[in-house]
């Protein structure tokens, strides 16, 4: 079979023409590869992608840990894993982060009782799914409003989380962060790195109040119905990317990381099952 | 006599009822929003405002800044305008208020305020009317300064931060890297980036002056630079403004085409059948009930992000408003107009064009104009949530809330869309339904 | 007599020539518009197809799997559907809530501005141009970039989305009702000058008795809106049910009940709200007085 | 035969509008029906033109049997048998000659005349049949803009343009003023006489049958109670068509202008008592 | 001098609608002004009352300068100064009491009225105004619901409501048939009499200027023509006023129940030419 185009997702994060703009690189080098027509999608949401995905009308995307886990348990013949990020440190997890505005008298998650927490996306994986069954370890206590804190809402992303806890719309909020480097500069990647690089908030002004077990980074997935050379060719310019265009692995990987790995949909099974137990 | 005095009575009591009516009114709304005041945590809302946001926000939004930044580690030193790749000044030609001496970099941020760094560690800020800042910066020990324990609370000061804000600028230390910021009116770089040969030429200068870029005329050099302008990137806005435009014209239409014909099926007077109208009619509430948000995400599953799932979410909501409106036209046609064209044996078709028609154009064409007008509207939240054009743009740059340049750039131009296609539904009404002697074409 | 008759022959001649030129230039106006129109609306969907992740013909036949998705699990999980319903009937208030009092201050800023910008009635004539402008220019700007931008700095909840409803409101009313204020009789206002009434009591005695109904009418039409808009609202973070029903849509399968819980609220008061308002507005516009 | 109509009954409910109404013409002639409202004239022509089905009966025009017939033959019967209105049922918003080619409609498919699109011949024969009536110079103007005579003169046209068998006019005059009500009725009697088209006009006047008829036919309560010629109509047979008692005064259904002053002096009285 | 009216000047565009206006009057007097259409007489009246500004002059009334004031002042001085206009000028979707009770707005706060607070005493006092005017059962009625007649008698009720000063009647009858146009003019001149208070007219009817006035003014073209007694109100005079040729003939301005039948009968008249 033959594929007409090829079609990218990218997730959010950033603004819209940015993401475009840093994966343009990307978009130009499969175009050439695979020679057809290839466009990049921004959608506003990880759902926008995701939908994609499942409907067959975007054929790779870099998707979270448990934007995949629901992606597979939708159709798990809808897409699968190819190759995860390395960090610098030869690992490929991250953290969520509980963070809050120090000013507010909380310092750990004990002082948050009765208070306002604020998840992102119900999508992420830091900034959801993770956080909703290991803070719950933590504190004996559901996340139901009410329960051990006075309320929880979903901001609808890590901006937004980083955003309200500075603001004091919310007392404290998870995003992710690599956890390496130093809490001043929000770490050395992550949102709360961002967020510090654009002067929007001082990290002198907030706490950890709580951190994750590292969460897998998210894979680049590949839609299954692709012919078998098209994902073997996408593959192979994904892995191989970094040396051969350091620049535009940096741009598509926003930040220093030391390359992609392959794997597989094993390494994402607790997620899924971690997914399956939020669900009704 | 005693009529006079019950006339009074009943009198005074009109008036007392309407007293009570009239006061009634009034509190009845006071307590509604007495309610809301509560329900909606007013207070809690107005503790909660962020006035130093709104006056951020605000000052992003006419003001650009540029970041003068060392890395502490390196010792390099770099120039860009709000931060980014794109308006990095070139090593060589700092802007005039930063000046590179042997191992010192001094920036003059105005009014007295004088920012140096000092070699790879040291930096200083003198500031006029309250002293000398001065620091260094080591790996173990953090960043080290001058002030003593009273710190008056424009600075933030930590083991391994230090940041001051001043009317002239903002000075950021930590370990990793020193920053300071200078602000400047005005939205820079609007119309070059500093890489374009066209930087810093008035527009007489271009039109008018001599080549600047021997390879382009001014003109198409300029153009051409100006549309691709990496920071601004007048094009893909463009575009996405046009998407928008786009996703209402292409929606507003289909709804208009298909809701023609479907509409007969609901009107009385076409279709006798009750069982058909009621059918048809109950369709037409439903896809406009559903709202074209959820025909967003709805469709959004089955062709993917894009403007045509937008203007097929418009197409499917208005077909339910336009059924109903158009399925209520055919019911007030007047039928002596039909028999008319009936009695000469014309076939159905061209009796519902002369006969029907041309009765129901100016209400048609005068509905569907007003929708087109206020689907622009609609198609940048719908946008928004998933279709794509200035909506999303839009949407994208609150979000990421550093660019409020750009979010008051993209207001601009969306309010300069709706005020067009406000303006050209009113032409082409005024045009169409005045000017119009064949009963449509 | 022969004189008369070519006379006649050539006023035939004359009109056919005339009509045939006035046939010709319509035909040649209708076909241009036809084409251009054609040409825009094929040229537009090429476009938007094209711009498209997926293509118009290959997604028509899938148009179905999320609502069977939805419609599936929401089958399965029907017990909790009752539940679910008690549960986001809070969110479904608050929705409605925003919408009455954001059609309720803006209807009431669309009375101040519709009577400042009408002539004849207005407190300062001079002003006249500058209000209407006003008027535009708060038309023209959708409610979710107000909100957007509000939330940024009121943080999130339903006050952000009520003043940004009642924004546009307050200028899409003002329109309609200085329409309705240009048609009102000016003999009873210049009843009320004549004895020293101040600006506040002709508008109030001799302007609103008139309009009232008209407003009322414009006023339910509005609320209908602005249900949807402050669902819609709740998307992007301001509460309500679309705050919900976005969290339980993009969640996805495993929250399918809660979706389809919201969906049936959030539709089932959209459709009570639109009939009740269209009853009324058909009773008040057909003249039925209210007093 | 030319058209022959055999016991036709129309039923409404229970209200009986046209009650077994049989008679022949054997030639193209001017035949008025006369009766007061509710007789069931109107009624009677509409079935004749199949807007109406008819419940009994059979009516043979030419050796076509015009009540069994369906879909394109019923139609061009129906452009055989043109129709004139006492409201003209013009479509308003369009132009006199587009009106009038209305009348061709049936020999075009639908398609083909969707964008207006006629030969040019049938528009020179349009403007050619709106000089025979006199209005050619009105021929770009909409319908809308034109006086009650001239419309009905354009629906004339457009009857003409159908160029039809048979006319039938259902009461054609009745929205005239006298001026204009002559002008019309000089023109139906011309094109019978001069194209040798035969005409059937409900009429509510019993001076302008007399004036213009070959034959008359009363009709009351659906049945017919008079057919004969115009001679035949004496005010005794006037009163049992219109029911109507001893005071019946022919000026009281009259409007040819010759009896208006004796209307407008009957009105004038009547605004003196008042 | 209680008014006294000096070269008082309208001008709008180009056109003097009144053209330096003097004259003064001394104590409360009927003071009636009559003029063919578009004399001036509704814009002078219109600007003694303050609608409208005056481009030139001035106007005293008991010392207050009435051309200068401004805001509350100017409200003030409306508030003493009742208007009664040709079409009533009632809020017409309010009922009676309150549409006299507006009389009082000057006297209360914008929020007062808002809210219907007038005071019980007010309000009996409107229904004794109304009692004399003999209306008082109307008084719950909508005043659209009324007749012209006693509309304007509600308007009459409202100015006395104003307890002002001068009445200004602005064609007080000129909607009203004779049988109310008496009704309302006795009313007027009762008020006259009776409280002494000032009233000004304008009349379009020789007649009815003749029969009420205590002094007349005549207008033409924006100028005063004539000012004097009824009595020195002859047909000539008149002539000149109306600028009408030998044709004119008193009748032809006349609304009074005597000249009525006249008048109808020349109606008809009209009527049977056509
Ligand atoms: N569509 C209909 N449905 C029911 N009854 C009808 C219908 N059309 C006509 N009728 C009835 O049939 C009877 C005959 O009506 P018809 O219009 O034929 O009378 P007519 O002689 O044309 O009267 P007029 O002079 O008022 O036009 C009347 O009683 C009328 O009420
Ligand atoms: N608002 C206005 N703007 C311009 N011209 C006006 C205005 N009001 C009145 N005029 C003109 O001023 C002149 C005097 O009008 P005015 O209404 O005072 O006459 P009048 O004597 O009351 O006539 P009538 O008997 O018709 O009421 C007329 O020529 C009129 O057209
Ligand atoms: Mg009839
Ligand atoms: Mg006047």
């Amino acid at each position: 079979e033959e594929i007409t185009e090829f079609r990218i997702g990218i997730l959010g994060g950033e603004n819209a023409q940015d993401r475009l703009n840093s994966n343009e690189c990307l978009r130009a080098q499969t175009e050439e590869l695979l020679g057809v027509e290839t466009k990049l999608f921004a959608p506003a949401d990880y759902n926008g992608v995701i939908q994609g995905l499942l409907g067959g009308t975007i054929d790779m995307a870099w998707l979270g840990a448990s934007g995949y886990a629901k992606t597979y348990l939708e159709d798990p013949e809808a897409v699968e894993p190819v190759l995860v990020k390395v960090n610098v440190d030869g690992g490929y997890g991250y953290h969520s982060i509980g963070f809050a505005r120090k000013d507010a008298g909380v310092a750990s998650l004990e002082d948050m009782q009765g208070k306002v927490f604020g998840f992102g996306d119900p999508n992420s994986t830091s900034g959801y799914l993770i956080p909703s069954i290991e803070i719950p370890q933590t504190t004996g206590a559901t996340m139901e409003p009410g329960d051990y804190f006075g309320d929880v809402v979903f901001t609808g992303g890590h901006e937004q989380t980083i955003v309200a806890v500075n603001n004091g719309d919310i007392d404290a909020g998870v995003t992710w962060a690599d956890g390496l480097g130093d809490w001043e500069d929000g770490f050395n990647s992550g949102a709360l790195r961002k967020a510090v690089d654009a002067g929007l908030i001082d990290m002198n002004d907030l706490v950890e109040i709580w951190r994750s077990k590292p969460i897998p980074e998210g894979p680049i997935v590949l839609r299954k119905a692709l012919p078998e050379d098209v994902k073997v060719k996408m593959t192979a310019l994904m892995a191989s990317m970094p040396a051969m265009d350091y620049d535009c692995y940096y741009q598509v990987a926003a930040g220093e990381s030391k390359g992609f790995m392959p794997i597989s949909h094993d390494a994402y099974v607790s997620i899924v099952e971690a997914r399956k137990a939020k669900s009704n | 006599m005693s009529q006079t005095a019950t006339l009074k009575a009943e009198a005074a009591s009109l008036i007392g009822r309407k007293r009570l009516l009239t006061i009634a009114m009034p509190v009845a709304i006071l307590a509604y929003l007495a309610y809301i005041a509560v329900a909606f945590d007013f207070a809690g809302v107005a503790e909660r405002a962020r006035a130093d946001n709104a006056r951020a926000l605000v000052a992003d939004s006419y003001s650009y800044k540029t970041h003068v930044t060392r890395d502490n580690r390196s010792g390099e030193v770099t120039v860009a305008i709000e931060g980014e790749r794109k308006g990095t000044y070139a090593p060589d030609t700092p802007p005039a208020w930063v000046a590179q001496q042997d191992d010192r970099t001094v920036i003059d941020l105005g009014d007295g305020h004088v920012v140096t760094f000092i070699g790879d560690d040291g930096f200083s800020y003198d500031i006029p009317g309250y002293g000398v800042i001065e620091g260094t910066i080591s790996r173990a020990r953090g960043v080290q300064n001058n002030l003593g324990d009273d710190v008056p609370d424009w600075i933030s000061v930590s083991k391994n931060r230090l940041a001051i804000t001043t009317d002239a600028g903002r000075v950021t230390v930590t370990r990793n890297k020193t920053e300071v910021f200078r602000y400047f009116l005005g939205w820079e770089l609007f119309f070059f980036t500093l890489d374009s040969p066209y930087h810093g030429h008035g527009l007489a200068e271009i039109l008018f002056g001599p080549r600047i870029d021997p390879d382009h005329s001014n003109l198409s050099g300029a153009l051409s630079d100006f549309w691709n302008n990496a920071m601004w990137r007048h094009g893909e806005v463009a575009w996405a403004l046009f998407e928008t435009v786009l996703m209402a014209f292409l929606g507003t239409m289909g709804a208009a085409m298909v809701a023609l014909p479907l509409a007969f099926l609901a009107a009385k007077n076409f279709t006798p059948v009750m069982a058909v109208r009621f059918g048809v009619r109950r369709v037409f509430d439903f896809v406009r009930g559903v709202d074209a948000l959820i025909w967003t995400i709805v469709l959004a599953r089955a062709f993917g992000p894009g403007p045509l799932t937008g203007a097929l979410a418009i197409l499917f909501t208005d077909t339910g408003s336009f059924g109903k409106m158009f399925s209520e036209a055919l019911e007030n046609v007047d039928d002596k107009q039909i028999e008319g064209v009936q009695s000469t044996g014309a076939p159905v078709l061209s009796r519902y064009r002369f006969g029907v028609i041309p009765q129901i154009t100016p209400v048609l064409l005068s509905q569907v104009l007003y929708y087109l007008e206020s689907n622009t509207r609609s198609a940048t939240i719908i946008g928004a949530i998933t279709g794509g054009g200035i909506g999303l743009l839009l949407t994208q740059a609150i979000i990421t809330q550093k660019d409020w340049e750009e979010v008051t750039y993209y207001i601009v131009l969306i309010v300069l869309m709706v005020v067009f296609m406000d303006w050209l539904s009113g032409i082409l009404r005024r045009r169409l339904i005045k000017g119009d002697a064949g009963g449509g074409h | 007599m022969a004189d008369f008759a070519t006379q006649g022959a050539s006023g035939v001649f004359d009109t056919r020539e005339h009509y045939m030129a006035l046939t010709r230039r319509r035909r040649l106006y209708s076909g241009v518009m036809l084409i251009v129109f054609a040409a825009l609306m094929t040229s537009g969907f090429m476009v938007a197809n094209d711009r498209n992740a997926g293509g118009f013909w290959d997604g028509l036949h899938n148009i179905f799997d999320f609502p069977a998705m939805v419609v599936a699990e929401a089958g399965e999980k029907l017990a909790l559907l009752p539940g679910h319903l008690v549960h986001f009937f809070p969110a479904l208030i608050e929705t409605i809530n925003i919408a009455a009092v954001s059609t309720l201050v803006g209807g009431l800023l669309g009375i101040v501005l519709s009577l400042l910008s009408t002539r004849g009635l207005a407190r300062f004539p001079r002003l006249i141009p500058l209000f209407r402008r006003i008027m535009d220019v708060m038309r023209a700007i959708p409610e979710i970039v107000i909100a957007l931008v509000l939330i940024f700095v009121l943080g999130g909840g339903p006050v952000p989305a009520m003043i940004a409803i009642a924004f546009h409101t307050g200028g899409a009313l003002g329109k309609l009702f200085s329409e309705v204020n240009e048609n009102a009789d000016m003999k009873p206002l210049e009843g009320l000058e004549s004895v020293g009434a101040t600006w506040m009591q002709k508008m109030y005695l001799g302007v609103l008795p008139q309009v009232a109904p008209n407003y009322l009418s414009y006023a339910l039409l509005r609320f209908e809106i602005n249900i949807r808009a402050s669902a819609i609202l709740g998307f992007v973070g301001a509460g309500g049910i679309g705050y919900e029903l976005k969290n339980a849509m993009s969640w996805g399968q495993g929250k399918f009940d809660e979706a389809a819980a919201i969906f049936i609220l959030l539709f089932g008061a959209i459709v009570f709200f639109d009939q009740i308002s269209s009853h009324f507005r058909n009773r008040l516009t057909q003249g039925r007085p209210v007093s | 035969m030319l058209l022959s109509v055999e016991n036709v009954t129309k039923v409404f409910g229970r209200n009986t509008a046209v009650d077994n109404v049989a008679f022949s013409v054997d030639k193209p002639a001017f035949v008025g029906i006369i009766g007061r409202s509710g007789a069931g004239k109107s009624t009677f022509l509409r079935m004749v033109n199949r807007l109406t089905d008819a419940t009994a009966g059979a009516i043979h025009f030419d050796g076509r049997d015009v009540l069994s017939l369906k879909g394109a033959e019923k139609r061009a019967w129906q452009s055989d048998c043109a129709m004139i209105f006492q409201q003209f049922n013009l479509v308003p918003r369009m132009d006199v000659v587009s009106n009038v080619l209305h009348g061709t409609l049936n020999r075009h498919s639908a398609l083909a005349t969707m964008f207006n699109l006629y030969p040019t011949s049938d528009i020179h024969r349009a403007i050619d049949i709106l000089e025979r009536l006199g209005i050619a110079e009105q021929a770009a103007k909409r319908a809308e803009a034109l006086s009650g005579g001239q419309q009905q003169r354009v629906a004339i046209a457009r009857a003409l343009m159908q160029d039809p068998k048979i006319i039938l006019a259902d009461e054609p005059i009745a929205s005239l003023d006298p001026m204009n009500a002559q002008v019309v009725m000089d023109a139906l009697r011309r094109i019978h006489e001069e194209d040798g088209r035969m005409v059937v006009a409900n009429l509510h006047t019993l001076d302008t049958a007399r004036r213009y008829c070959d034959r008359v036919i009363g009709m009351r309560e659906g049945r017919i109670v008079f057919d004969g010629t115009p001679e035949q109509l004496t005010t005794g047979v006037a009163r049992d068509i219109y029911g109507a008692d001893a005071s019946f005064s022919e000026a009281s259904t009259s409007t040819s202008i010759d009896a208006l002053d004796a209307n407008a002096r009957a009105m004038m009285e009547e605004v003196e008592v008042l």
